[in-house]
């Protein structure tokens, strides 16, 4: 089969857009003065890692991305700023003080990059010899249940141990009011 | 009041969760010009204050510089979907006022007319509570067995609405031999209809759950009110204006004054509906006994009463309607004052509605049955 | 096929968009005529012969209104919504099989995938509504998160149950294992779950919560919120979220078909194809128009307690049977 | 152009995007006042580990099911954080009207 | 029947000497039982008839020909059937009457309602601002001497 | 528990007997009118707009203008003016003035009238742009029945 002309140039450009999409959405994450586009950000860097998930053989990954991290994580989120409070409440620090903090802020997450980065691309990393199986579903749902049944106990009960604690709490503070 | 109170001693600052809601004056659920000034917490109303007023057209006032005759198209534009209960009201009182003797064929077509235009009400409320609750099918349905009643009326009155059929000593005109045959046929074939409305609507599970237990308004509530009609019943009280302070021929009808007791939505629902059966069987009772005979008794040609106060109750299809006239001797009362069952049932509102969810709200809203032209008059 | 993988993709895209679009656009009349019929009123008669072009001239109109925008609106957020909320059903079709042949990609996670597009439905709706800063929206937006979150669980309770009968999440896979005749599709696959009629029961409820279809349409109760979430939009903006309704029924009907009768399998077992899958799908949207027009709205506190107090325990018991008769034969 | 040169098949950007966002997430909850902003800024770190796991996942390892598996960990984790976070932010509401981080610092006098 | 009529009658000539009762042709008038009281004598008149199991019914006002403003409030009784109405007169230059509300919450719109039209205040009325007229209404359109607004 | 079983399949019969009467209606001939296509007839006694009596054999209206409606009328809608011409017994009407925007269709002039010179016509669906053209509508000009 004759391969499609510019494959290589389509691949690369979803692939820039999986970029794009994560790093713009992390921004507006953490850079939006409004709550509710904070969250849309998360939700945009969701899809693109979704994407990205894809390009690492992680098909089920990415959608789960989508599943509980767009569809349950950000709602949840969203529902939070709803109930709670429309907007980040203007800052009550002066001036300089946000300027201080701001700054801080960006030298820390500055050399946590830098570093991170130079770690990353200074390493020579060796890929391995050979795979054990295919990465499916299928070995995942074997995995969790053999080798990582403990986790997945852990995991379960953390879950349901959230679950409880979190209507504890939200019971809690209907009853009071 | 008192959570007024709670509100407004809570602090300095008001609580931040609270919100008001505007719900109308146009809003799907207010039929009509209707404000509910909602203070709410989410979706509970912590205080549900009713703002009537928006199309109030002073009939009071009209009522004082007219003559009686004059007057009596208005009382029909008073409650729209009972006209023939509203006009009832007014002729009564004159006719006892000034001592008119109406012909018995008269009252016995005032009877049918008003029953039926009972039924024709309450099938609206019927339709417009169901779209409250968002079924919208038996609207149609029901609209459809009304437009039965509207073609009825209007053959013998000329209106559908806003019929006017009543005068002073009897009735503007005679039913002819058509309107008692479909009449006749449309007692039987209505019965059946409530048949399938109790079918597909009454035992509707879905339905009973959103009425029962919602919205209780108990006979003690219903006193310090004034509530009557429907609501009342509802409540538990066999208070029906027909038996109370009887008029015309229903004394020598036989009909029972449907009740239930439990005071929710549903009892309020059921009373209507069962009033709807009763309303039929007095159709058909009086259909039989329609005698022959004039419709008009001789009546001056200038009605005046003479000097003291009147009043006179008709059970209208909202409950009690009283007109109180106070006349000086002259051709034009000197005072007319118009007792609305719908101003007196959505007082409660506010009580009844506190501490609600919106939707059981709107529920109970639907089942007062309200129609705004009777509150703001 | 020989055709490149892109161009496949592409062509389905376009057809894909069609489909939905016109049976969004479709929809609303077979809304509106069914409506009528159950009503006993001819419904829309005057625009083309028994008014089939009745859509087009809504869309016109809608196209020609202009788009407000609140004054206190999240503009940003209130203009993306609409353009968000088609996507998901956009999605989730490209995973649906149509026939034996038909059916734009053929994923072995395709049941996975409907899920979680379908998943970010409820993100639309909800920012849609919280950016028009009205109270309706924003009581409505809260409302469909949480009718959301409820009706999810014991439809993928449902779906895990049908998944643990199948084996697999490849929805051709899926209708393959439903040929030959009705008594082999999942609805009455009763050796695997005697209460199969009953898991298609719960689907059902849940699919009419998550499109928010009457009798649960708590998020756009008319007597309630006006139109709830949409009540801010006009023009087209608005006609986006009313097509957005039909294509999340289209693509819950099709899903419906492709799990429980057996996609485009025929009843008897000889002469499969799309026309099957066709009149099966509407079928069920008649159902779920039928429905619609026969029933009062439910509360909203009941739904949520129906949910949680009836479906997810019985589907949760299911759930468990199914796996106790698979392990035991 | 062979594949393996394409950046897609390169691993360093994948981690390059990794440390990215956990810089954006360290940069948001530092700056974030509100209990929601440092919710949203962690889960960007979460994200960052997940891609993280992957990346390793898909080019370093022999079972290529375990860096999976950890991020489907992480997500459960995510999700259950959030579920306790929510109901905690609406609980801190409803006693102090507020979620401004600052404001709940009462709790621990 | 009359039994209630009989003990509300006597309970009037025992708390409220001044009472004048009355029993009018219901076949003509429509009422059972009328009672002038004393504009003080009112709450303590409602207080009886709510003893009595009364329901309110309405209340209005009107200026009689002594251009005096009366008040009138009417009762009804769910099970006895009676109807009450209880009347006092107040002047016209200072139109003050104590407010029932307390007794009966229904009477706070009735009561409103009266204010607006004629310009009766309710004393310890919780929130006497018009109901069905304008929320600026200053006029009481069914006094007499009213000629409408511009 | 028997209860809530017995509610909950008491409550699946009455959906599913919801969903067959709603069945049924759909196979029944629908019950509209078709508006514009189909019109009803209007009874005999329908009150629409009065209109003025003519005598068939001279065309002349029948009023007398004794302006009894003018004052039966309760909210001020008619105007009539009228003029006694030399010869005749009764006084010939000259003008005849309904204002519409007023009218409620009530029929007091109708039934006060003592030569039945006025009727009510069966227009039902009057339509303007302007509000005028309902202020002053002229019954003598207006000889036919308004026509929709």
């Amino acid at each position: 089969m004759k391969p499609f002309p510019a494959a290589d140039l389509l691949v690369l450009g979803v692939f820039a857009v999986a970029v794009l999409l994560t790093v713009a959405g992390a921004l507006i994450a953490v850079l939006s003065t409004r709550l509710i586009r904070s969250v849309c950000g998360l939700a945009l860097t969701c899809f693109g890692l979704a994407l990205l998930y894809y390009f690492l053989h992680s098909p089920f990954l990415a959608l789960m991305e989508i599943l509980i991290y767009v569809g349950a994580i950000c709602v949840t989120i969203i529902f939070a700023v709803m109930l709670a409070e429309p907007d980040e409440a203007p800052a009550q620090e002066s001036r300089g003080a946000a300027f201080l903090w701001g700054g801080l802020a960006l030298v820390v997450s500055g050399a946590v990059f830098w570093a991170l980065v130079q770690l990353g691309w200074g390493h020579a990393w060796a890929a391995p010899t050979s795979r054990a199986n295919a990465g499916t579903v299928h070995d995942l749902g074997v995995a969790l249940l053999t080798t990582y049944s403990l986790a997945f106990e852990l995991i379960s009960l953390v879950l349901l141990a959230a679950i409880l604690g979190a209507l504890v709490i939200a019971h809690h503070g209907r009853s009071k009011s | 009041m008192l959570l007024e109170q709670t509100i407004s001693t809570r602090g300095t600052e008001p609580a931040p969760e609270t919100f008001v809601l505007n719900l109308g004056p146009q809003h799907p659920a207010t039929h009509g010009v209707l404000r509910l000034k909602l203070t709410m917490d989410g979706e509970y109303i912590l205080r549900g204050e009713p703002v009537p007023g928006y199309i109030h057209r002073m009939h009071e006032k009209m009522g004082e510089n007219r003559t009686y005759a004059q007057f009596l198209p208005n009382t029909s534009r008073i409650d729209y979907l009972a006209a023939m209960h509203y006009t009832h009201a007014l002729v009564a009182l004159v006719e006892r006022a000034a001592g008119i003797e109406v012909p018995p064929r008269a009252e016995y077509v005032r009877v049918i007319t008003s029953e039926l235009n009972r039924i024709s009400s309450h099938l609206v409320w019927f339709g417009a509570y169901l779209l409250d609750l968002g079924g919208f099918t038996p609207l149609l349905y029901a609209f459809d067995d009304r437009e039965k009643i509207l073609d009825l009326l209007e053959a013998i009155t000329g209106a559908r609405l806003t019929y006017g059929y009543y005068r002073f000593g009897g009735l503007a005109n005679d039913v002819d031999a058509a309107f008692v045959e479909g009449t006749r046929a449309f007692v039987t074939y209505m019965q059946p209809r409530l048949d399938l409305y109790r079918k597909l609507v009454t035992d509707n599970i879905i339905l009973r759950k959103r009425l029962e237990d919602i919205g209780p308004i108990s006979a003690e509530m219903c006193r310090r009110y004034g509530a009557s009609g429907p609501v009342l019943r509802g409540a538990g009280v066999a208070c029906d204006v027909r038996r109370t302070e009887p008029y015309s021929v229903y004394p020598s009808l036989d009909f029972a004054v449907p009740v239930f007791p439990e005071g929710d939505c549903l009892a309020r629902y059921r009373v209507r509906m069962e009033e709807m059966a009763q309303s039929l069987r007095i159709i058909d009772q009086a259909l039989t006994q329609l005698p022959e005979g004039p419709i008009q008794a001789k009546v001056p040609r200038v009605i005046k009463l003479p000097p003291g106060e009147y009043y006179s109750a008709v059970e209208a299809a909202r409950g009690r309607f009283a007109i109180r006239v106070v006349s000086d001797g002259k051709d034009i009362p000197y005072r007319v004052k118009l007792r609305t069952p719908s101003f007196a049932n959505l007082t409660l509102f506010e009580e009844a509605s506190q501490g609600m969810m919106l939707p059981d709200a709107l529920a109970l809203l639907g089942s007062l049955d309200l129609v705004i032209p009777d509150i703001d008059r | 096929m020989n055709v490149p993988e892109p161009y496949r993709l592409l062509l389905y895209l376009v057809g894909t968009l069609a489909f939905v679009g016109l049976n969004a656009a479709y929809l609303v009349w077979v809304e509106r005529k069914g409506a009528a019929r159950f009503q006993r009123r001819p419904g829309p008669t005057e625009v083309g012969p028994a008014g089939l072009l009745q859509p087009i001239a809504d869309a016109l109109k809608l196209l020609s209104k202009q788009v407000l925008v609140p004054p206190e609106a999240d503009r940003l957020l209130f203009r993306l919504a609409p353009l968000l909320v088609l996507m998901p059903a956009l999605m989730c079709l490209a995973t649906i099989p149509f026939s034996a042949a038909l059916g734009a990609r053929d994923l072995n996670l395709g049941l996975v995938m409907v899920f979680a597009f379908g998943s970010i439905n409820v993100l639309a709706i909800m920012l849609g509504g919280w950016a028009s800063r009205n109270k309706y929206s924003i009581i409505s937006a809260a409302r469909i998160v949480s009718q959301n979150v409820a009706y999810e669980i014991p439809m993928l309770l449902v779906v895990i149950t049908l998944l643990m009968v199948t084996g697999t999440m490849n929805l051709r896979e899926i209708v393959e294992q439903q040929a030959g005749g009705f008594w082999h599709w999942h609805i009455l696959r009763l050796t695997a779950n005697p209460l199969m009629p009953v898991t298609f029961l719960i689907f059902f409820i849940c699919l009419l919560a998550e499109t928010n279809r009457a009798p649960f349409d708590m998020a756009e109760a008319e007597s309630e919120l006006v139109a709830g979430a949409f009540t801010e939009y006009a023009g087209m903006s608005f006609g986006v979220f009313f097509m957005a309704e039909y294509a999340n029924v289209l693509v819950g009907c099709s899903l419906a078909t492709v799990l429980f009768f057996g996609g485009w399998q025929s009843p008897v077992g000889v002469g499969s194809g799309l026309l099957w899958f066709l009149l099966k799908l509407y079928l069920l949207i008649f159902l779920v128009v039928w429905v619609r027009w026969t029933f009062p709205r439910t509360q909203f506190y009941r739904l949520l307690n129906l949910s949680w107090t009836l479906l997810i325990p019985v589907s949760l018991g299911i759930l468990l049977l199914t796996a106790g008769l698979l392990k035991v034969f | 152009m062979s594949p393996n040169q394409l950046c897609c098949h390169r691993p360093e950007v994948y981690l390059a995007l990794a440390a990215f966002l956990f810089a954006a997430g360290v940069f948001g909850l530092v700056r974030r006042r509100t209990l929601i902003g440092m919710l949203i800024a962690g889960e960007l770190i979460f994200s960052a580990a997940s891609l993280n796991f992957l990346t390793f996942n898909r080019f370093f390892v022999e079972d290529p099911t375990v860096g999976q598996l950890m991020a489907l960990f992480i997500m459960a984790l995510a999700a259950a954080e959030v579920a306790i976070a929510l109901s905690i932010i609406i609980a801190v509401y409803r006693n102090y009207r507020s979620i401004n981080a600052k404001a709940v610092s009462e709790l621990s006098g | 029947m009359s039994a209630v009529l009989d003990s509300l009658e006597a309970a009037f000539r025992e708390g409220l000497p001044a009472a004048r009762c009355e029993r009018p042709d219901p076949g003509v008038h429509g009422g059972h039982l009328e009672v002038q009281v004393a504009p003080g004598e009112v709450v303590g008149a409602t207080q009886i008839l709510d003893r009595h199991g009364f329901a309110i019914d309405a209340i209005t006002g009107w200026t009689d020909r002594h251009g005096r403003l009366e008040g009138l409030c009417d009762f009804f009784h769910f099970t006895a059937w009676e109807h009450v109405a209880v009347r006092t007169r107040v002047p016209r230059d200072l139109p003050e009457l104590p407010s029932i509300a307390g007794v009966y919450a229904g009477a706070n719109w009735h009561e409103r309602e009266t204010h607006e039209f004629f310009g009766i205040r309710f004393r310890g009325h919780p929130n006497l601002t018009p109901l069905l007229l304008p929320e600026d209404a200053t006029y009481h359109p069914l006094r007499k001497d009213f000629s409408g607004v511009a | 528990m028997k209860r809530a079983l017995s509610d909950l399949f008491g409550g699946f019969v009455s959906l599913l007997t919801g969903l067959r009467i709603t069945l049924q209606q759909f196979f029944k001939p629908s019950v509209t009118v078709h508006y514009p296509h189909e019109t009803l007839p209007m009874p005999e006694r329908f009150r629409g707009p009065v209109m003025l009596v003519r005598d068939p054999a001279t065309g002349q209206a029948l009023c007398i203008a004794c302006k009894s409606c003018e004052k039966a009328c309760p909210s001020d809608c008619l105007v009539v003016e009228g003029v006694k011409r030399e010869g005749d017994k009764k006084k010939s009407v000259t003008e005849f003035k309904l204002d519409f925007t007023r009218c409620s269709l009530c029929g007091s002039c109708v039934e006060v009238c003592p030569v039945d010179a006025l009727k009510f016509s069966k227009a039902y669906n009057l339509a303007s742009t302007s509000r005028t053209a309902f202020c002053q509508i002229d019954l003598l000009e207006r000889r036919e029945e308004p026509r929709p």
